[in-house]
C-alpha cells in the first residue's frame, strides 16, 4: 500500500468542513467575527492575515482546543453530520507550533506514541519515516534534531495515522526548499485521496489552494 | 432565581435590598452584643460564655458562607454565568474572616475552659481546613492572567472543597474527643438554656444578615467593576483605531 | 496496542526516567528519615511514635514535589493538544497519568517506608500495615495531586500554588492512614481505619478524576 | 443591667470581642470603600461620554 492511496482510511469517506458565523475572542480582544468557510473534500485552504490576526486561534477553535465566542462548526461525511467530538478525535490532525515531542526521548519512541495515540498502526510509521527522509534520525533524541527535522517528524504523524482533516499551522516555515516541495507533494496526495487541508501560512502553499483572509477588519 | 442571572436585572432587584439589610444587620448586631453581656454567667463556664455569642455565629457562618461559595461555583460550572463567579469571589473574604474569627475566639474560649489553646480534634482541624480552602480558592482564582481560566479552575476547586463541609459536620461524630458535642443541633432538641438561646439566635441572625449585606454589596461592586473594565477596554480600542 | 496502554507506558517511562523518578522520591524520604532522629533525639521508643507522622509527611511532600509539573510540561510543549485529539476522554488521560505516577513513584515510596520504619524503631509486625497504608494513601495523593496540577495548568505560580490547593485535600487519607497505625500500636484492630482509608482513596479517585478532567477542559478555553 | 466585670476571664473575653469587632469592621470597611470606589469610577467614565 502506498501512501498516495492510503491517506483515506480513517473510516470516514469524504469529510466536508463548514464554518458558519464563527467569532473568536482572546481575552478582551475579538480576533475575528462572522467567519464563513466551507472546505470540500480534496480542497486546500490557505489562511492568511497579519500576525495576531487569529489564524492559529481559528485552527485551534476548529480542533476544539478553544471555544469560539459564536458560530457553528460542522463536519459532515457525505451529507451526514458527524458528532463534533468524534470528528475531532478520529478524523482531524492539528500540527501546531508546539509539536508535543518530549526532547529527552528518541524520535522513534515519540513518533510511535503520537501515531499510536492517533490510531495509526506500526506499519504506517515505516512508510512515513521513509517519505519524510527520517530514516537515519529515528534513534536520536528529539532535542538533537534541527528545527526542520523536528517539523518533518511532526508531519510524519499525518501520514502514519491517516485522518481526513489536516489543520496545519505554518507547516513549511522551518523546512528548506527541497522539503517544501516534497511536503507539497504529500499534501497533493492527501487532497487527491479526498482529504482536506487548512493551513495558516505567510508564504503561499506549494499546492493550488483557495485563500481565506482572516481578521481583515481589526 | 434564574432571572437574576442578568446583571442589569440583578442590579435593579437588589438595589432596594442593600440599604435595609445593612441597617437591620447593624441593629441586630447592637442588640445581640448588649444582650450577650446582660445574660447571667454560666454555672460552669462563667463569663467565658460571652465568647460563645461570637464564636458560634462565626463558626456557623464560616460554614454557611462556604456552602454559598460552593453552590455559586456549581452554578458557574453549569450555566457559565459570570454573576455566579462574582458571587463566589465575593463570598471569599467574609467567609475567610468568619472562619478565622471562629478559630481565634475558639482558642480564647478553649484556654480557660479546657486549659489549652488548641486541640487537634476533628472539628477544630476541619475548621482549619475550611480556612485553608478559602485561601486555596482565593489564590487559585487570582493565579491566572486569563479571567475565564481562573474562574473555571477556581470553581472546580470550590466545588471539590464543598465535599469538605459534611466531613466537618460529621467529624464530631467520627471523632469523639475533647470538643463538646454539638449542643444546638443535637438530636432530641437543644440542650442550651433559653436564657442563652435567644441572644445567640439574635446574634446568628445578625451575622447572617451582615454577611448578606456584605455579599450583595460585593457582588454589585463586581458588576460595576466589570462595567468599568469593559468601558476602559472599549475606549482603548477606539483610541487605537 | 490500545491507546490507554500506550499512554500509560509513555507516562511510566517519562516518570521513571525523567526528573529523577522513584530514586529522587525515595532519596527524599530517606533524607527526611535522617533528619528526624537528629532533631528529635535518638531514642527508638520515642521515634516509633513519630514514624507514622514522618512517613505521611514524606509521602505527601514527595507526591507534591513530583506531581507539580504533571500537566505543566505537557501544556507547554503541546502534548495536551495532542492528547485532546486522541481517543480517550479527559477523564481517561487524568486517570492514566495519576496511575502511572502511583506505579512509578507511590509504590516505590511505600516499599521504602519499610527500612525507614525499622530505623525509626517500629517492630517488624507493624511494617506490613505501614506499607499497605502508605500504598493506599499514595494512590489518593497521586489522584488528588493530579487534580491540583490540572487546575493549576498555565497558572502564574505553579509549585506553591499546587501545595496550597492540594494539601487540605490530603488530610483525610493522612488521618485514617496514621489512625490505622496508631490503632494497631494501641492493640486495637486497624480494620475500621483501614477501611475508611480505602474509602477516602476511592472518593479521591472519583473526585480527582472528574475534577481533574474539568481542569483539563478549563485549560482549553 | 450590663455585666462588664469578666472576673478572671477578662483576659480572654475582651480580646475575643476586640478581635471580632476589628475583623468585622475591616471586612465591612473594605466592602464599602471598594463599592464606592468602583461606583465613582463608573460615574466618571459615563460622565465623560456625554
Amino acid at each position: 500500500m502506498d501512501i498516495e492511496s492510503g491517506s483515506q482510511n480513517d473510516g470516514a469517506g469524504m469529510i466536508r468542513l463548514t464554518l458558519e458565523g464563527v467569532a473568536v475572542r482572546r481575552g478582551e480582544r475579538r480576533l475575528f467575527e462572522d467567519l464563513n468557510l466551507s472546505v470540500r473534500p480534496g480542497e486546500a485552504v490557505a489562511l492568511t492575515g497579519a500576525n495576531g490576526a487569529g489564524k492559529s486561534s481559528l485552527l485551534r477553535a476548529i480542533a476544539g482546543l478553544l471555544t469560539p465566542e459564536a458560530g457553528r462548526m460542522r463536519f459532515d461525511d457525505n451529507g451526514q453530520d458527524l458528532d463534533l467530538e468524534v470528528a475531532r478525535t478520529r478524523h482531524l490532525h492539528l500540527i501546531g507550533h508546539q509539536d508535543g515531542f518530549r526532547s529527552g526521548r528518541t524520535a522513534r519512541d515519540e513518533l510511535a506514541f503520537q501515531v499510536g495515540w492517533c490510531g495509526g498502526g506500526p506499519g504506517g510509521i515505516d512508510e512515513a519515516v521513509r517519505a519524510l527522509g527520517l530514516e537515519g534520525l529515528m534513534d536520536l533524541e528529539v532535542r538533537r534534531l534541527s528545527a526542520g527535522q523536528r517539523r518533518r517528524l511532526a508531519l510524519a504523524r499525518l501520514l502514519a495515522a491517516p485522518r481526513s482533516v489536516w489543520l496545519l499551522d505554518e507547516p513549511l516555515s522551518p523546512l528548506d526548499a527541497r522539503w517544501r516541495a516534497e511536503v507539497g507533494q504529500l499534501m497533493q496526495a492527501h487532497l487527491a485521496g479526498g482529504g482536506i487541508i487548512l493551513a495558516a501560512v505567510h508564504d503561499p502553499l506549494p499546492i493550488p489552494a483557495r485563500t481565506c483572509e482572516i481578521g481583515g477588519t481589526a | 432565581m434564574f432571572g437574576l442571572a442578568n446583571p442589569d436585572r440583578f442590579m435593579r432587584v437588589t438595589r432596594p435590598l442593600v440599604g435595609p439589610l445593612w441597617v437591620i444587620a447593624a441593629v441586630l448586631l447592637a442588640v445581640g452584643s448588649v444582650w450577650a453581656f446582660r445574660v447571667p454567667e454560666d454555672a460552669l463556664q462563667g463569663d467565658t460564655v460571652r465568647i460563645l455569642f461570637i464564636h458560634v455565629p462565626a463558626a456557623s457562618l464560616g460554614l454557611a458562607v462556604y456552602a454559598s461559595l460552593g453552590i455559586s461555583c456549581l452554578f458557574y460550572l453549569i450555566f457559565r454565568h459570570s454573576l455566579a463567579d462574582a458571587a463566589a469571589r465575593a463570598a471569599v473574604l467574609p467567609g475567610a474572616a468568619f472562619t478565622g474569627l471562629a478559630l481565634i475566639t475558639g482558642a480564647l474560649w478553649g484556654q480557660p475552659m479546657w486549659g489549652t489553646w488548641w486541640v487537634w480534634d476533628a472539628r477544630l482541624t476541619s475548621m482549619l481546613v475550611l480556612f485553608l480552602l478559602y485561601i486555596a480558592y482565593a489564590v487559585l482564582r487570582g493565579a491566572f492572567d486569563d479571567e475565564g481560566r481562573g474562574a473555571r479552575a477556581a470553581s472546580v476547586l470550590g466545588l471539590v472543597g464543598l465535599i469538605n463541609l459534611p466531613i466537618v459536620k460529621f467529624s464530631v461524630d467520627w471523632w469523639n474527643t475533647l470538643h463538646q458535642p454539638a449542643s444546638l443541633l443535637r438530636a432530641g432538641g437543644t440542650s442550651l438554656d433559653p436564657a442563652y438561646l435567644w441572644p445567640l439566635l439574635v446574634m446568628m441572625t445578625a451575622w447572617l444578615l451582615l454577611f448578606l449585606a456584605v455579599w450583595l454589596t460585593a457582588i454589585r461592586t463586581e458588576v460595576v467593576r466589570r462595567r468599568v473594565l469593559a468601558i476602559r477596554a472599549r475606549r482603548a480600542r477606539e483610541a487605537q483605531g | 496496542m490500545s491507546a490507554a496502554l500506550l499512554l500509560l507506558r509513555r507516562e511510566m517511562a517519562l516518570s521513571w526516567n525523567g526528573g529523577g523518578g522513584p530514586l529522587l522520591a525515595c532519596g527524599f524520604l530517606l533524607s527526611l528519615a535522617v533528619i528526624v532522629p537528629l532533631g528529635a533525639g535518638p531514642r527508638l521508643d520515642q521515634l516509633a511514635s513519630l514514624a507514622p507522622g514522618l512517613v505521611w509527611l514524606a509521602l505527601s511532600l514527595a507526591s507534591l514535589l513530583t506531581l507539580e509539573r504533571l500537566f505543566e510540561r505537557d501544556f507547554e510543549d503541546g502534548t495536551l493538544d495532542l492528547l485532546a485529539l486522541g481517543p480517550l476522554p479527559d477523564e481517561g488521560v487524568v486517570v492514566l497519568k495519576a496511575l502511572a505516577h502511583w506505579l512509578t513513584i507511590g509504590l516505590p515510596l511505600a516499599a521504602m517506608t519499610l527500612p525507614v520504619g525499622i530505623s525509626l524503631g517500629l517492630t517488624p509486625a507493624q511494617l506490613p500495615l505501614l506499607a499497605l497504608t502508605a500504598a493506599v494513601g499514595a494512590l489518593a495523593f497521586s489522584v488528588t495531586g493530579a487534580l491540583g496540577a490540572a487546575l493549576a495548568i498555565g497558572a502564574r505560580k505553579g509549585g506553591l500554588l499546587i501545595a496550597v490547593i492540594v494539601l487540605p485535600l490530603f488530610l483525610p487519607p493522612v488521618i485514617f492512614g496514621a489512625g490505622a497505625l496508631v490503632a494497631q500500636a494501641d492493640g486495637r484492630s486497624p480494620g475500621p481505619a483501614l477501611a475508611l482509608l480505602c474509602a477516602c482513596a476511592l472518593v479521591a479517585v472519583v473526585i480527582g478524576v472528574l475534577a481533574g478532567a474539568a481542569g483539563l477542559r478549563g485549560s482549553r478555553t | 443591667m450590663i455585666d462588664l466585670d469578666m472576673g478572671p476571664y477578662a483576659a480572654f473575653v475582651w480580646p475575643a470581642w476586640a478581635v471580632t469587632v476589628g475583623v468585622l469592621v475591616a471586612v465591612v470597611a473594605r466592602c464599602l470603600t471598594q463599592a464606592r470606589r468602583w461606583k465613582r469610577e463608573l460615574e466618571r467614565l459615563e460622565g465623560d461620554n456625554q
